[in-house]
């Protein structure tokens, strides 16, 4: 089993969970954080001084997947949260060892 | 000749009082006066809006201002702060303030007054109002005056200290400067126009926390790392709440609800959004985005530069009040930080400090009749007046210097007054008053 | 014949002037006026809580209502526009409004007190307060009118239009409308009844809402995508201050203290009250949840309601409105949304234009002793008396949409109305002004 | 003789009413009485600040001291309360506080004044105000009243018994006590001495507040796993809208604008801070960390207390009430958390109830002229007014517990007090308002 | 080494981490995530307006421990964060490459 | 490729960050967490109540580096977060199976 993590634009979102649910995605997990990187963090001005944000908000996801479907969950992200511009993040793709529904106790690919 | 509001009410009662009767004869020694219900309605009322100005007003105003990690300790230092000054007052400082000081009166009033000896509920004074309604008038006064120096020395500086600091300042600073203005003293004697405390509130508070921000020093990562206003919101209503407070400051100051303090509610609305307006435009100018906290800071400048002036000049001398404010106030904080290199962290000294002595000095012309102005004391002209005010601003700019050095040293010596280095990391809430501000 | 408040007191004052005097003159003209201490103490505070209700309440309000990233642009239209209304106030809109018009009286009036041109601190008018608070008081008014149409464009309007248009249209839409109503002009010649500001203050925001809305378009989004209120809690602090602050609203437009004002306060607080349950109880009984945004709404469309009929209906009567407008409003912010699809987006014209026209329409019959009302205008019955508010409406409704389309399509010939979607997509709060709402 | 307060003013005016007149001749049947505009304006200011304690200001400092999923609920508890109080007082509450009971009057008013029959805007009644104006201040302690209670179940109540369970308490445990204490019921016939509330407002709603904590059981993991208040500036702002608007509270039931109201304001400011720092002060000692949460909680602890006494003490009385009362509540609310083990989660027993307690029986020692006191009512010793008090407080308490203890058993017969254990886990604003309270 | 990343309920969080302490693991890392899945969030109102929030507050636990305890520590949590509704969570295993304790420089084993 | 993931304490985020740069890495992404571990929270009192709050707030560093680059910023974080007292935090690092930048769509090491 595969964990998909993609870093994405936060008002891509949506769009992004949407295109996932198409290709058969039915659990995933978001988490807000802030990325550092080539897209420079807007400025901010405070009583005559302006100073740089170097952060920029951004939105982590993680989807534990079949191998079989890594692919195609990798492409269907890059696709929907591509805006061609920089910022628009990174996925990373990490092997799992072993997963467990809590709930059930089902393991594998089942507990997904 | 000009209504003069406080200080002059204050002054012939004063030399009344001196003159007749033992304290507690009072009511009976001043036949003419009576009560007016319509005055005392309006001075209650601009009580409530002037302790509205401080709790929670100013404490939110710098609370939004700092750090997430420290904004319960500014919360804290200004309701302490306003608990401690509140018993002082009662104590003493009222009496060390408005009471008769004898062969000092120049100088301080006597403790006559201290614990309210004397004064019933039926006492008039200054005025047709009742004692005891001037009396908690002036206490929010004396209230917000210390507070105001919290903006100096946030997020670093020990909660013991600050207490020691604040009450000693009030009694050895606020009370006798206030006397001098407003009790009968000197300065009153030669003229000295402050309607609601340039050089009382502002002046002194401003001047003093630049002394304290400089022995103090600077903040961990000063100037270059300073960070973002944790909540503009919370500052701005702060803000609000102040701007609403100060019609109680200003047009309270009155004493009276009649057409000069409709005057002076007017004055003051109209440097406040002057101010505003300027800063913004500054700000939009320089940067392409003018901001929520630039905005608001003009504001505050606008204020406390009208208060000295708020009876004495008209509608268009607000206006210009305000513009003047904006833009001094404005290029005061940077000078501050970026030149004197002086971390007054919420820029108590650049908006309070200038902006109430502007307002002192440019009172002497404003307040001309050809200016648009109510008019000068007696005997004035734009220039004696100018004289005296300068005096008044000297006077007042030294004494704060010299006993606020000599108070910080002082304390210093009893209780350090700088939090470690891993408490200032850490943040004040947790390492001083065992609290997070936002447990979300 | 009933006590008329504000309206009566100024067209009777504004006659006298016109026909008696040139303005500087005024107090001298009118011998019988004597200053009223507690009148003018109470419309001093009045004035106090009005401002309130805007800073910071209103920008509270709507603060809570947008998206954490939105928040501080919604603070600052709501800051930046009192501050613009109040110089444009004193420079010429209350001359506009309150001055004399010569023969154009009936329509607009004149420049004669422009920068309060000959008013003075001695100047009494409108009964027996100095003009210089009556300004004050009705100055709040054209600071929070303007500031309601936030509601209509935030989240997506970029801040130069938002002052250029809110600028604009307190020159050519609330100042014409208010002489109408309140200054002398030919509604109050015809007796139209409006104690408080339906026509004047929410008949004309809101439907200028809608047009602006309308003409801006909807935000990204809208209206499947809508996001809750950021912060309920920050609303509610809002509308409780809007609360407390319609007491001045309503029961200083009595612009006396006495049972008058007290009645003003009772309908006023209980159609609040009514409103709230009756919006938290469709909510119960729709959605098994009665939420707190909602109860705050109906509070907001219950106040709105009960305005113009402040000073002239009973406590039954007050009840009625509240029931009226909780579930009037109720169904037109869906009807806006859901039917019309424009994205008003704090409902400003649901709660503020149908609830100010709503109240406007039913003082004809509430007013009425038979009704539990305290009278209405001498001479009037309920059917000619709806006829004339009937006639206000229409002329303020058409008045309002016609300006204000123009003023829209001149600003944004000008400057663009609308952000970029980026801007939008990041928030206005750092696009628009540099700054984010919450750094913890 | 001292000025009695609001209950002597209303002893006699019922009392003449009794005698003379059917409720609608009122007016015409005290022609001595005119209307003192000065003291009607303060009232109608001091009603505004009364709303503004409860709206904002009490729902904040309660929703800063739950955790952060619950803390709009806890608004709306507020919010609901006030209105549904506001309707009810209307209908029947006023009349059955302030109307004329005949034959019952020493135990609870008529309906006579129900929907305020036969009260018009030219009533005048209990001296020299409006009655409407008189109603209205009243209407808003009878706000605060069950607001306070909602301290005592926050976190784990379902929302529609708060709602039951505080309309009912309203009408059977505050609208008595008021009547017997200001009425002019047995209690204010024996002389009891409470000027603002310590009784009718503090004693009833502390005890009730006890005695629904216990019936309702605690919330999930108390004592052990307690959470800190999500907010303490939350509670700060909370507490400080309080301590402003109590002046409205305290000196306005003066129910004049005069010295009377200025001392009360005195004390009630002194006592505030003299709590606040004497809870600051154990804290320190105790933690070496004063908390924030603790020295507004002080604050409320010397604001309750000296309610009662806020018309009859002297300055030095109002310190020692501080003292006392921040020493006392802060024993309390360890006692009843850890001994008694009952989770009234927001302290409102050992706050206000022990607090309004503490400062009724006090006041029979300090309202003396011994102590620096205002006087005792006539013909009064201390011991003899103890007396009076004492049974006054075991009277309210009895009839509190009793009265609540059957109204609590009652709603919960018809519909279940407690949230399920998932919507408690959940959190009341999802669970029963369908909201969150922060969306950033 | 494993990392054992646990999205649960968060009010099971300090029930969990007590079985935790009881199986010997010392240290945590807890941040707060949204999940979405079978479980569906609650719905909101908004005047007049009923929208369904499509994610739940959860929180993530991450346990670095060694190899040898691991299965013990999914059955821990699996064991405590269970309460047999849907929403209970997952529990996934990552294998650490490496580890490091800052203050010592300790690695592996050591460094937890 | 590899993740390096560090804990660290949120006031030395910044000099990590700067060292970082000086090895030559250009991104990351940074969340905040609460850590249990040796190292206790401070104590918190509530009106006359005094209790121990268990977690501590960290900053999680997450960083994507070629396995060339991955000892130098393990080293890097160890050396700037360091200050010898407890709570200093852990480093973790993981195997990467695959990166992708969304906006290019470029993978392995040209991804970051
Ligand atoms: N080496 C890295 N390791 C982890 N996260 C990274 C790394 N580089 C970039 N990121 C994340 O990806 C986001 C986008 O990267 P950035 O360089 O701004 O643009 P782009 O994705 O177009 O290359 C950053 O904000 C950061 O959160
Ligand atoms: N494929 C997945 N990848 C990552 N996280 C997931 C995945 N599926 C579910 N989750 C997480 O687990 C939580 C619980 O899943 P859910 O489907 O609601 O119930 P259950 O755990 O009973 O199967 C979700 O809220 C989400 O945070
Ligand atoms: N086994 C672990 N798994 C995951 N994170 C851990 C583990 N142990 C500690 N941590 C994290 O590292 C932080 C520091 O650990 P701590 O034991 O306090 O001090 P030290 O790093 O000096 O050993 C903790 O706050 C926690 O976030």
């Amino acid at each position: 089993m595969k964990l998909v993590v993609a870093i994405i634009k936060p008002f891509k979102l949506e769009d992004v969970r949407t295109a996932l649910g198409a290709v058969g995605v039915e659990g995933l997990t978001v988490s807000e954080v802030k990325g550092y990187g080539r897209q420079k963090g807007q400025t901010e001005v405070y009583r005559g001084a302006e100073y740089a944000v170097s952060y920029v908000p951004k939105v982590k996801l993680e989807v534990a997947v079949d191998d079989a479907l890594a692919d195609r969950v990798v492409e269907a992200i890059r696709d929907t949260a591509n805006t061609g511009r920089i910022g628009d993040g990174k996925i990373f793709v990490f092997d799992v060892e072993h997963a467990v529904r809590i709930r059930t106790g089902e393991t594998g690919t089942d507990a997904l | 000749m000009v209504q003069m509001g406080r200080g002059a009410c204050l002054r012939a009662a004063a030399g009344a009082m001196a003159l007749l009767l033992p304290a507690d004869a009072m009511a009976q020694a001043a036949p003419a006066a009576t009560l007016n219900g319509a005055n005392t309605a309006w001075v209650l009322t601009a009580t409530a809006l002037v302790l509205f100005m401080t709790l929670p007003g100013l404490a939110l105003f710098y609370g939004g201002l700092v750090r997430a990690k420290n904004v319960l300790s500014v919360l804290m230092h200004c309701f302490a702060i306003a608990c401690l000054a509140s018993v002082l007052w009662l104590a003493v400082a009222y009496s060390l303030a408005f009471g008769q000081g004898g062969s000092m009166n120049a100088w301080i009033g006597g403790l006559g007054k201290a614990f309210l000896a004397g004064v019933g509920t039926a006492s008039l004074t200054t005025g047709d109002i009742p004692e005891d309604v001037f009396f908690m008038f002036q206490m929010t006064f004396a209230i917000i005056t210390p507070a105001l120096i919290v903006g100096a020395y946030p997020e670093r500086m020990r909660f013991a200290p600050v207490l020691l600091i604040s009450g000693l300042w009030l009694l050895l600073v606020y009370a006798p400067v206030c006397h001098w203005v407003w009790g009968g003293g000197w300065l009153a004697g030669m003229g000295v126009l402050d309607f609601a405390g340039g050089l009382v509130v502002h002046a002194t508070a401003g001047v003093s926390a630049i002394v304290i921000a400089k022995l103090l020093g600077s903040r961990q990562g000063f100037p270059n790392e300073l960070r973002p206003p944790h909540s503009p919101s919370m500052t701005m209503i702060g803000a609000a709440m102040l701007w609403v407070g100060w019609y109680g400051f200003n047009a309270g100051s009155a004493l009276a609800a009649n057409g000069n303090a409709g005057m002076a509610m007017i004055v003051t609305h109209t440097s406040a959004a002057a101010a505003s307006l300027t800063w913004m435009t500054i700000e939009w100018i320089k940067f392409g985005k003018p901001s929520l906290i630039g905005i608001v800071t003009g504001m505050v400048a606008g204020l406390a530069t009208i208060t000295p002036a708020s009876g004495f000049v008209g509608p268009a001398g607000g206006l210009v009040y305000g513009v003047v404010a904006g833009a001094a106030c404005y290029w005061a904080v940077s000078y501050v930080k970026h030149s004197l290199k002086i971390d007054d962290s919420l820029d108590v000294f650049a908006v309070h400090g200038v902006g109430g002595i502007l307002g002192i000095l440019m009172v002497s012309a404003f307040a001309d009749p050809s200016l648009g102005g109510l008019g000068l004391a007696k005997d004035m002209t734009m220039g004696k007046q100018f004289g005296v005010q300068l005096v008044g601003t000297v006077a007042t700019v030294a004494w704060s210097v010299v006993v606020t050095f000599i108070i910080v040293k002082a304390v210093n010596a009893v209780v350090p007054l700088r939090a470690t280095g891993e408490a200032e990391t850490d943040g004040l809430d947790l390492s001083e008053h065992g609290e997070r501000g936002y447990n979300y």
